[in-house]
């Protein structure tokens, strides 16, 4: 604990910054614009400093001398408590392999998120509502990260709910036109899925002990859950018990992450909330929030439920080929460039599922850097949409045609994204792709689904290039002549994407170096 | 020493990278960004000239290999490591020579061609991503490498193809292309799967060994089969075999210098490349697949491309149909007869689109009825173009005819073993409509009457950025450069240097033919001896193929002037059938896309109504219920008010009931409820 | 000879008729009166329970009764107030007409 | 039961004297001039802050559970009691303020210190009912709680709806009343007592079950009911608090069912929970009490939560979601542990907070836009943005949602439930968690998500509001991040005899 609380900075600095700028007077636009944008930055320091510190063959998931950066104090500490005599909830926060790749992402993603937020007012037509906009930006941020560092299972829930309120105010105040509708889906949905998860958390809760000064008491220590020594006999998630609760705890978690992914068939929240919400909020969305629901399966269901996982991995596995596959018809059904977007990331994070289902490194490593490149991936498709949609206000593919000539640096970053999207070699999203279609492809048990899933890579080019086309190429319309090409703050957000995606296509090695032994790890764990 | 070779390889490779990247982040400024492109491009040229000469002069025996590894991932016995793979044998530097110069030459054509194109630098950086691509295709060793070429030269194929996207067909054709390609992509990808989980590598050298070894996928040669048939989808895609070649076609909207390097020289001939590379691994039955395949394609393109009148998609299918040959040449077994076909079709067919490339530049038009007696216009167009024509028919002394008789010759010796003269068919068929095309072309556009005079006024030659790569291409299609024998390879260099395999990646014995074949080992010296008593045949053949076609030709146009047009009666059937491509596009038109975009609209419906459907339902119920209860609370018992009306009608309806009891009745029956109930008290 | 099971009827009854008179009376005046009905049956019991079970302290019953009357004393009058202020909102004191507060 | 333990109990009333007095002083206050009669609020709360810190002061010296449960009494000070009547008191201090606020009751000038008297009784019976220990006792504190509030759910004297609603609590109250204490009568003839312990001595000796108990229990927990509106005895619930001053609504809605929640908890405790009865089936009926109670909240939770929905008063609204968090209570209460009761007074003291700042935001939106209308709240979030954030912390706290103490109070009743293994009450639970953000979150969307057509500027909030509301909001907040003391003070709840 001697260090510097990287973590604790990088969690709850925005959180800070937010109760600071309530005392802001909202006309100081700039004020506050700046703050967040300082707060990002300060987070991509730290995040830097994490990972030059980061120590590449510490393994993580099971046992905290496998973690770095460690935080961990009692927060909650209460004792002569009847029945379990003690209620403990930890400040427990450390980085693995597993999250910090997702902690990467999102500090990528927040800044990105902030820059293409400077105009909010304008791109929304909302004068004067900067203030409440950042303060729910940056309370967004900090429950994003806190998701992705809390090992304790009690501040994980409350930051995955942390995450929900200010994304139901973004997307309703700043959205479309049916941002009611979109936003409640959205706050009930995943709702529904994190009150199962809370249930689930309280059976845990009831059936662990871990030792604490001499005696064992009861925890939300997630390393305890993941030691089966740890369940009581009599506990209603213990093995010993012959009617436990497992199976439908897996499930509950499950179905509460699933939602976040979005797995089909829980996914029809997304498509609503994407398109209703402002760019930079889809940016979030979809680059962050998602990979919540696939970091918490690896880091919560695989080390506690493994034998659940090991007897319904096929099942998983086949949702993922149906989220592939039929996430990529939807997309080729769409005509909003938005929803289109969108279904595409439904099907990407099917490859997520597949991989995270084939229980073998490649396919896990796979999983999550494809969490990773899908993330810096589709929020450069989404800011894509936001550019061509705050000149134009249009969103639909049919509106579009011909604008290659007329602004090519947009067109090139579009061609850019689009092919990184569905992976294009030499691009982010190829290399995990590639490893998850190996890892999936060796297991027996599900290459047939493998096949069908590689359908998605053709599907993938299909309604990519058909967008490319209906909105770049063929005749252009008068209406466009005056279109203006990429400004210098859109290169700002699209330069750094740009180039991860480029480098990460070339040499995944350092981020695959970081998740590397943690992995293996995971899956001696879970044998 | 190695190792500088494969520095210098990597050098020949990267320079066309860093050539893109110059060209496309110029900025806009810089408008003469593309002449430091092709001045990058020459310097590769002669890197891989050098390159070339040193590795057949020194190390002609060697397969220079190196390569480092790029992450490697897990602790177990045998960790997934991804290896760059760089490797070079005499085929591919004698390739990668050949790219550089036609890249090259196509890129010194364009300085003209492409002269008025406002975006000159983006053209020629896509061209720089091409050839890096072709290049690092035809050098690496790992099956996963070449599929990362592989899709990056359908990428440069896309962009150049859409380089006039603002054109409606160049923007359907661009999409067209790659996706087609992707299908074919799916095999190949697969197929690079199966073999990966079967070798735990991707090294293709190793896994030859290992199959010579006898190890199969999942144990069985069947698999082994079905792998090679997979991988051989992609090339299906790439080298447009039936039933993907429709794109290729379709490409030709790109600019024509594109058509030539991309859709003629080089990357169509991927496919037929990779599928040589994989020869050791292919099966018998894979073989004939492959071997039907390519005749198909070859004879189905030729009779298409009789009718043609853009020149243009004469060209195009005619490359479909020689692809298919080379294909076909690898089916029988004789991949040397594909590969070194694969670069003579390179040279002349180039050629032919560069000069098809100057007549349209000069006259404006595709169309073959605007054109005619351009010969005196033209006469440097005309004399090259008239060279390539009789190499691509194989007329004596050209190279074409060396590559055509070695495959005419291999799959007569096959039918002569085995009794399956299938393939031998299909070249003669090919072959004969071959020559009656092209010279169909040669008559319409070169001979006889000009049918546009305001075309013809402006024909001409044009400056040397069009005349030199037109006769350096010619001049390559003599014969000497290659062999001094005219007659045959046999002995030349090309045969027992270039392209050579050594002896550990040929199979020991390939059995052929249809169902009821005997078998023939076609390496054996048995093989070689009936190979040379066959040339003689196979070069009578060839002769009377071209007199047959190129007789028709000259008969039909020259003596009686005919105009290209639908004939009368069930000949004119076959004629629209021939000119309309079999009908294929419309086919899939109404089949796989229609199909595909229905399925794609009722999935949307699906999610928006039935998926999502069942989500507000559940919405809805609650929202009933809560409606009912709200309904409940307010009309049954809205507080202790309404439940005193809602008691009192209830009464008085009971009240009725019992008509001459009136109320005491009621009263009655109430108290000996009560009654009965405390008497059941105290019963206990 | 009257034993206890003979006051339970009765206050059985009791209650019954004041329960009976509460649900079905449209007056306000006489739902009241059944309350007071049914408070007077409790009452009754309470006194009869005192008065037969001999393990009780003497006279509880009785005494429970006393604080009884007292209350439903306060009540009526509270109630009888509210009736009347009642009336002059709405004249008349039909309680199943006197339904303003609906949503 | 010797001297100096009666004297010490005695002692331990002394906050209730407090209460008399206090009561007696705004009696002759309210008789004397208009100068001191305007004084009446400031003495009124004072002898509050009185009773409350008499009440703290002896928290610990003079509750000693064992020293006062000699068997018999028919009043107990007890750990459990002194928590409830803390509640009970800040609650009524707060109330002050609401009174003062409350522009409608304020128009009767002349008739405040009537007001504050009927106030001051109801405080006193809700100290009684707080440490009732008796059939009797309780009945009579419960008469002593509802009498006034009859009158005062009708003190507009003018406006229809508030006679109306005073009428409806009046009938349902007395009726409930009456038949429980008929009830009583029948459970005095099984038991020959009406003391709770008593119940408890007799029927873990083996009385069982018989069927005059059973009539008499459901008569019983009938009249407890009404008090804490469970369903099916809600039915006056909506209707009073709409017509009521929102004062009265407030106060119904929080103090009252604090006093309802500790004298029910107290009677099912003593009565059942403390011997085995609770899961002891009943002779002839095949449940068993425990269920009886899980059927209770279960129908509570979902009847409140659903027909919260269609709300457009936002009174009623809130009136049907107290319906609802009455029976998370009732809930805790079935679990039928120590952590039941842990859960429970944790969630009151939650509930109180966020209940009080809710209405208190209605109040002060109700003087300000004249309307109690949901779909008048539109665009209020950029009229009044201070105004609007602390009504999304009480609505947010109110859905159960992190990082709010709401979320802590829901989290322990169902920690309760899962421990006890009730995991289908559990699962009604959740789901209705999730319903109640429909009709919570409703009320932000107006405030926030729609434009409002009028954009005349509001009277803006007086410091004094600015405080109270922080005073109840950021509670809410802290501890929904440290939660320790909340439960800390619950911890007293277990200081109840015969557990």
């Amino acid at each position: 604990m001697s260090q510097f609380p990287y973590l604790s900075v990088l969690t709850f600095l925005p959180l800070i910054a937010a109760l600071g700028l309530i005392f802001v007077p909202a006309e100081k636009k700039n004020t506050i614009r700046y703050t967040a944008l300082f707060v990002v930055i300060v987070q991509i320091l730290a995040t830097a400093l994490v990972w030059f510190g980061f120590n590449f063959d510490l393994t993580g998931i099971n046992k905290l001398e496998g973690y770095q950066f460690v935080e961990k104090f009692t927060w909650i500490y209460l004792t002569g408590l009847p029945i379990f005599d003690t209620f403990k909830v930890d400040y427990f926060l450390a980085v693995d392999g597993l999250s910090m790749p997702m902690v990467i992402l999102s500090t990528i993603i927040a800044f990105v998120a902030t820059i293409s937020s400077w105009n909010i007012e304008e791109t929304t037509n909302k004068p004067g509502s900067s203030k409440g906009y950042f303060i729910l930006l940056l309370i967004l941020n900090t429950g994003t990260m806190g998701v992705f560092v809390a090992l304790d299972f009690f501040m994980f829930y409350i930051f995955w709910e942390l995450v929900l309120l200010p994304m139901y105010f973004l997307i309703g105040i700043w959205g479309g036109p049916r941002k009611e509708y979109a936003a409640i889906k959205f706050f009930i949905y995943t709702l529904a899925g994190s009150v199962l998860i809370l249930l689930v958390i309280i059976g845990l809760y009831l059936s662990v002990l871990e030792p604490y000064g001499g005696s064992k008491i009861h925890t939300f220590n997630m390393l305890a859950m993941m030691d089966k020594a740890n369940f009581t006999s009599d506990g209603m998630m213990s093995l010993l018990n012959p009617g436990n609760f497992r199976f439908l705890a897996f499930l509950g978690l499950f179905i509460g992450f699933a939602i976040k992914i979005p797995l089909f068939p829980f996914h029809t929240w997304l498509p609503d909330a994407h398109v209703e919400a402002p760019t930079p909020i889809s940016v979030i969305l979809a680059g962050v929030l998602l990979k919540m629901g696939g970091y918490a399966i690896l880091r919560i269901i695989y080390p506690i439920f493994p034998e659940q996982v090991q007897q319904w991995a096929w099942w998983i596995a086949f949702l993922g080929m149906i989220n592939i596959v039929y996430g990529a018809f939807c997309a080729l059904g769409q005509k909003d460039f938005k929803k289109l977007i969108a279904y595409s990331s439904v099907s990407h994070m099917g490859f997520v599922v597949l991989g995270i289902a084939t229980y073998s490194e490649l396919g896990i490593a796979g999983g999550v850097l494809q969490m990773f490149n899908h993330g810096t991936v589709t929020a450069m498709l989404f800011l894509i949409v936001g550019v061509i949609y705050d000149r134009t206000h249009k969103r639909g593919l049919d509106d579009f045609g011909g604008l290659a000539t007329q602004v090519p640096m947009y067109t090139g970053v579009v061609t850019l994204a689009f092919f990184a999207a569905f992976g294009l070699p030499g691009l982010s999203s190829f290399v995990s792709e590639l490893m998850i279609f190996i890892g999936a492809f060796t297991s027996d048990a599900i290459r047939v689904l493998t096949v069908i899933s590689a359908i998605g890579i053709v599907l993938g080019a299909v309604y990519m290039l058909r967008a490319l086309q209906k909105i770049f190429l063929g005749k252009m319309k008068d209406e466009y002549k005056t279109l203006k090409d990429l400004t210098v703050r859109e290169y700002v957000m699209f330069v750094p994407l740009g180039i991860i995606v480029i480098l990460f296509g070339i040499y995944p090695t350092p981020m695959l170096d970081i998740m590397n032994k943690t992995i293996s790890n995971l899956l001696t764990a879970i044998q | 020493m190695n190792t500088h070779l494969t520095l210098l390889q990597a050098l020949v490779i990267l320079l066309p990278l860093f050539g893109f990247v110059v060209a496309i982040l110029a900025p806009n400024k810089m408008k003469k960004m593309y002449l430091v492109e092709t001045g990058i491009m020459f310097v590769s040229l002669v890197l891989a000239a050098i390159l070339f000469f040193t590795k057949i002069f020194n190390f002609s025996e060697e397969i220079i290999r190196s390569q480092f590894t790029l992450f490697s991932l897990g602790m177990g016995e045998k960790p997934f490591e991804l290896l760059v793979d760089l490797t070079m044998d005499n085929m591919t530097v004698s390739l990668l020579f050949m790219v550089t110069l036609i890249s090259f030459l196509v890129h010194f054509f364009s300085l003209e061609y492409m002269a008025e194109d406002p975006l000159k630098n983006r053209y020629f950086g896509y061209l720089g991503l091409f050839t890096f691509s072709m290049l690092g295709l035809v050098s690496t060793g790992s099956i996963l490498f070449i599929y990362i070429f592989w899709e990056l030269v359908g990428l440069s194929s896309y962009l150049l193809i859409g380089f006039w996207g603002y054109k409606d067909e160049a923007a359907d054709a661009c999409s067209k292309a790659f996706i087609t390609n992707r299908v074919g992509d799916f095999g190949f990808f697969l197929g690079v799967l199966t073999l990966f989980i079967t070798y735990r590598s991707f090294d293709l050298f190793y896994i030859f060994g290992e199959i010579a070894k006898g190890s199969y996928p999942y144990g069985s040669e069947v698999w082994l089969t079905v792998a090679g048939l997979l991988l051989f989808c992609g090339a299906i895609g790439k080298s447009a075999q039936f039933p993907l070649h429709v794109w290729l076609p379709d490409a030709m909207a790109g600019p024509t210098p594109v058509s030539a390097l991309i859709h003629a020289a080089t990357m169509v001939a991927a496919g037929v490349y990779m599928i040589v590379r994989l020869f050791p691994m292919f099966t018998e039955t894979a073989f004939i697949v492959i071997g039907v395949i390519g005749g198909f394609s070859a004879l189905m393109a030729a009779t298409v491309a009789l009718t043609q009148l853009d020149i243009k998609k004469i060209l195009a299918y005619s490359t479909v149909s020689q692809l298919g040959l080379m294909v076909l040449a690898v089916g029988v077994g004789a991949y040397q007869a594909a590969i070194i076909h694969l670069m003579f079709h390179a040279f002349f067919k180039a050629g032919l689109f560069l000069g098809s490339g100057s007549i349209i530049h000069a006259t404006h038009s595709q169309d073959i009825m605007d054109m005619g007696g351009l010969r005196k216009k033209m006469p440097v167009a005309f004399y090259t173009t008239l060279m390539y024509a009789l190499s691509l028919i194989g007329f004596p002394l050209t190279i074409g005819f060396l590559s055509k008789e070695m495959i005419l010759t291999s799959s007569l010796v096959l039918g002569n073993m085995t009794g399956n003269y299938i393939y031998f068919v299909f070249v003669v068929l090919t072959s004969v409509l071959t020559s009656f095309y092209i010279f169909r072309y040669i008559f319409l556009i070169f001979f006889g009457e000009p049918r546009n005079k305001h075309a013809y006024e402006h024909a001409n030659d044009l400056n040397i950025f069009i005349k030199l790569p037109l006769i350096v291409l010619a001049a390559l299609c003599f014969f000497f450069f290659f062999t001094l024998n005219p007659i045959t390879l046999h002995g030349s260099y090309v045969t027992e240097l270039l392209f050579k395999f050594p002896d550990i990646l040929l199979p020991k014995e390939i059995t052929h033919g249809f169902l009821t074949a005997s078998p023939g080992n076609i390496y054996s010296t048995e093989y070689m001896h009936s190979l040379h008593e066959s040339e003689l045949l196979a070069t009578l053949t060839s002769a009377l193929i071209i007199l047959a076609g190129v007789g028709t030709a000259w008969y039909m146009y020259m003596k009686k002037k005919l105009v290209p047009k639908v004939p009368e009666g069930a000949l004119g059937k076959l004629y629209l059938f021939s000119q309309n491509k079999w009908y294929l596009d419309e086919l899939y038109g109404v089949t796989v896309i229609k199909g595909t975009h229905l399925t794609a609209a009722l999935m949307s419906w699906i999610d928006k109504n039935i998926v999502d459907g069942v989500i507000n339902l559940g919405a809805w119920v609650t929202v009933a219920l809560g409606k009912f209860s709200a309904a409940f609370d307010l009309y049954v018992i809205d507080g202790l008010v309404n439940l005193v009306a809602w008691i009192n009608g209830f009464f008085s309806m009971f009240i009725r009931k019992f008509q001459t009891g009136k109320v005491q009745s009621y009263l009655t029956l109430a108290m000996v409820f009560i009654v009965l109930f405390v008497m059941y008290v105290f019963s206990n | 000879m009257v034993g206890l099971s003979h006051f339970l009827v009765l206050s059985s009854i009791l209650f019954c008729l004041g329960l009976f008179g509460v649900f079905t009376r449209k007056n306000a005046i006489m739902v009241l009166m059944g309350l007071e009905m049914i408070l007077n049956a409790a009452s009754l019991n309470f006194v009869a329970i005192s008065r037969f079970s001999e393990k009780l302290a003497p006279a509880a019953g009785q005494v429970i009764s006393l604080f009884i009357i007292v209350l439903a004393a306060s009540e009526a009058a509270i109630a009888l107030a509210i009736v009347l202020n009642l009336y002059k909102n709405f004249y008349n004191v039909n309680i199943d007409e006197i339904n303003t507060l609906k949503e | 039961m010797d001297l100096t333990n009666q004297l010490s109990f005695l002692a331990t009333l002394i906050p209730e004297y407090l209460i008399i007095l206090f009561l007696l002083i705004i009696v002759f206050m309210d008789f004397s001039t208009e100068k001191i009669a305007e004084k009446i609020p400031a003495v009124a709360m004072s002898g509050l802050l009185l009773a409350l810190l008499a009440n703290l002061f002896m928290t610990g010296t003079l509750y000693e559970t064992e020293k006062l449960l000699a068997g018999g009494e028919i009043f107990v000070n007890d750990g459990f009691a002194f928590l409830f009547k803390f509640m009970i008191l800040a609650s009524s201090l707060i109330m002050v303020y609401f009174f003062v606020q409350d522009d409608e009751v304020n128009a009767y000038k002349t008739r405040k210190g009537e007001f504050y008297i009927l106030f001051y009784s109801m405080v006193l019976g809700m100290m009684l009912l707080a440490s009732a220990n008796d059939l009797i006792a309780a009945y009579i504190a419960l008469e002593v709680l509802s009498l006034p509030s009859y009158i005062a759910a009708g003190f507009l004297k003018v406006d229809k709806r508030s006679s109306e609603a005073s009428l409806k609590y009046l009938l349902f109250g007395a009726v409930a009343s009456g038949v429980m204490l008929f009830g009583i009568s029948l459970l005095y003839f099984s038991m020959s007592s009406t003391s709770f312990q008593i119940l408890v001595s007799n029927m873990s000796h083996g009385i069982g079950f018989d069927p005059v108990m059973i009539l008499a229990l459901i008569f019983i927990i009938g009249g407890f009911g009404y008090k804490i509106s469970m369903v099916p005895f809600h039915f006056w619930t909506p209707d009073v608090f709409e017509g009521a001053p929102v004062s009265i609504t407030t106060f119904l809605s929080v103090s009252s069912k604090i006093a309802g929640v500790a004298v029910f908890v107290r009677f099912i405790v003593y009565s059942f929970a403390g011997s085995n009865l609770m899961n002891q089936e009943i002779a002839g009926l095949g449940f068993n009490l425990n269920s009886f109670l899980v059927l209770l909240s279960i129908l509570t939770m979902t009847v409140g939560n659903l027909t919260a929905i269609f709300q457009n008063n936002i009174k009623r609204m809130l009136a049907y979601s107290s319906i609802g968090h009455i029976g998370f209570i009732v809930a805790a209460l079935a679990a039928n542990s120590e952590q039941g009761l842990i859960a429970i007074s944790s969630y009151l003291l939650i509930y109180t907070l966020m209940n009080f700042g809710a209405f208190l935001v209605v109040l002060l939106i109700k003087f300000r836009i004249g309307s109690e209308d949901i779909r008048d709240y539109k665009g209020l979030g950029y009229k009044m943005p201070f105004l609007s954030v602390m009504m999304v912390i009480f609505l947010v706290s109110l859905a159960g949602l992190p990082p709010t103490a709401g979320f802590w109070a829901k989290f322990y009743v169902f920690t309760a439930l899962m421990e006890a293994k009730l995991y289908l009450l559990a699962l009604f639970a959740i789901f209705n968690t999730v319903i109640g953000v429909f009709y919570y979150f409703r009320v932000m969307k107006v405030m926030y998500f729609e434009k409002s057509e009028t954009a005349e500027p509001l009277p803006i909030l007086t410091g004094g509001n600015k405080t109270v509301l922080l005073v109840l909001g950021l509670p809410l907040l802290i501890l929904g991040i440290y939660f320790t003391p909340v439960v800390e003070l619950a911890r007293e709840t277990l200081k109840i005899a015969g557990f």
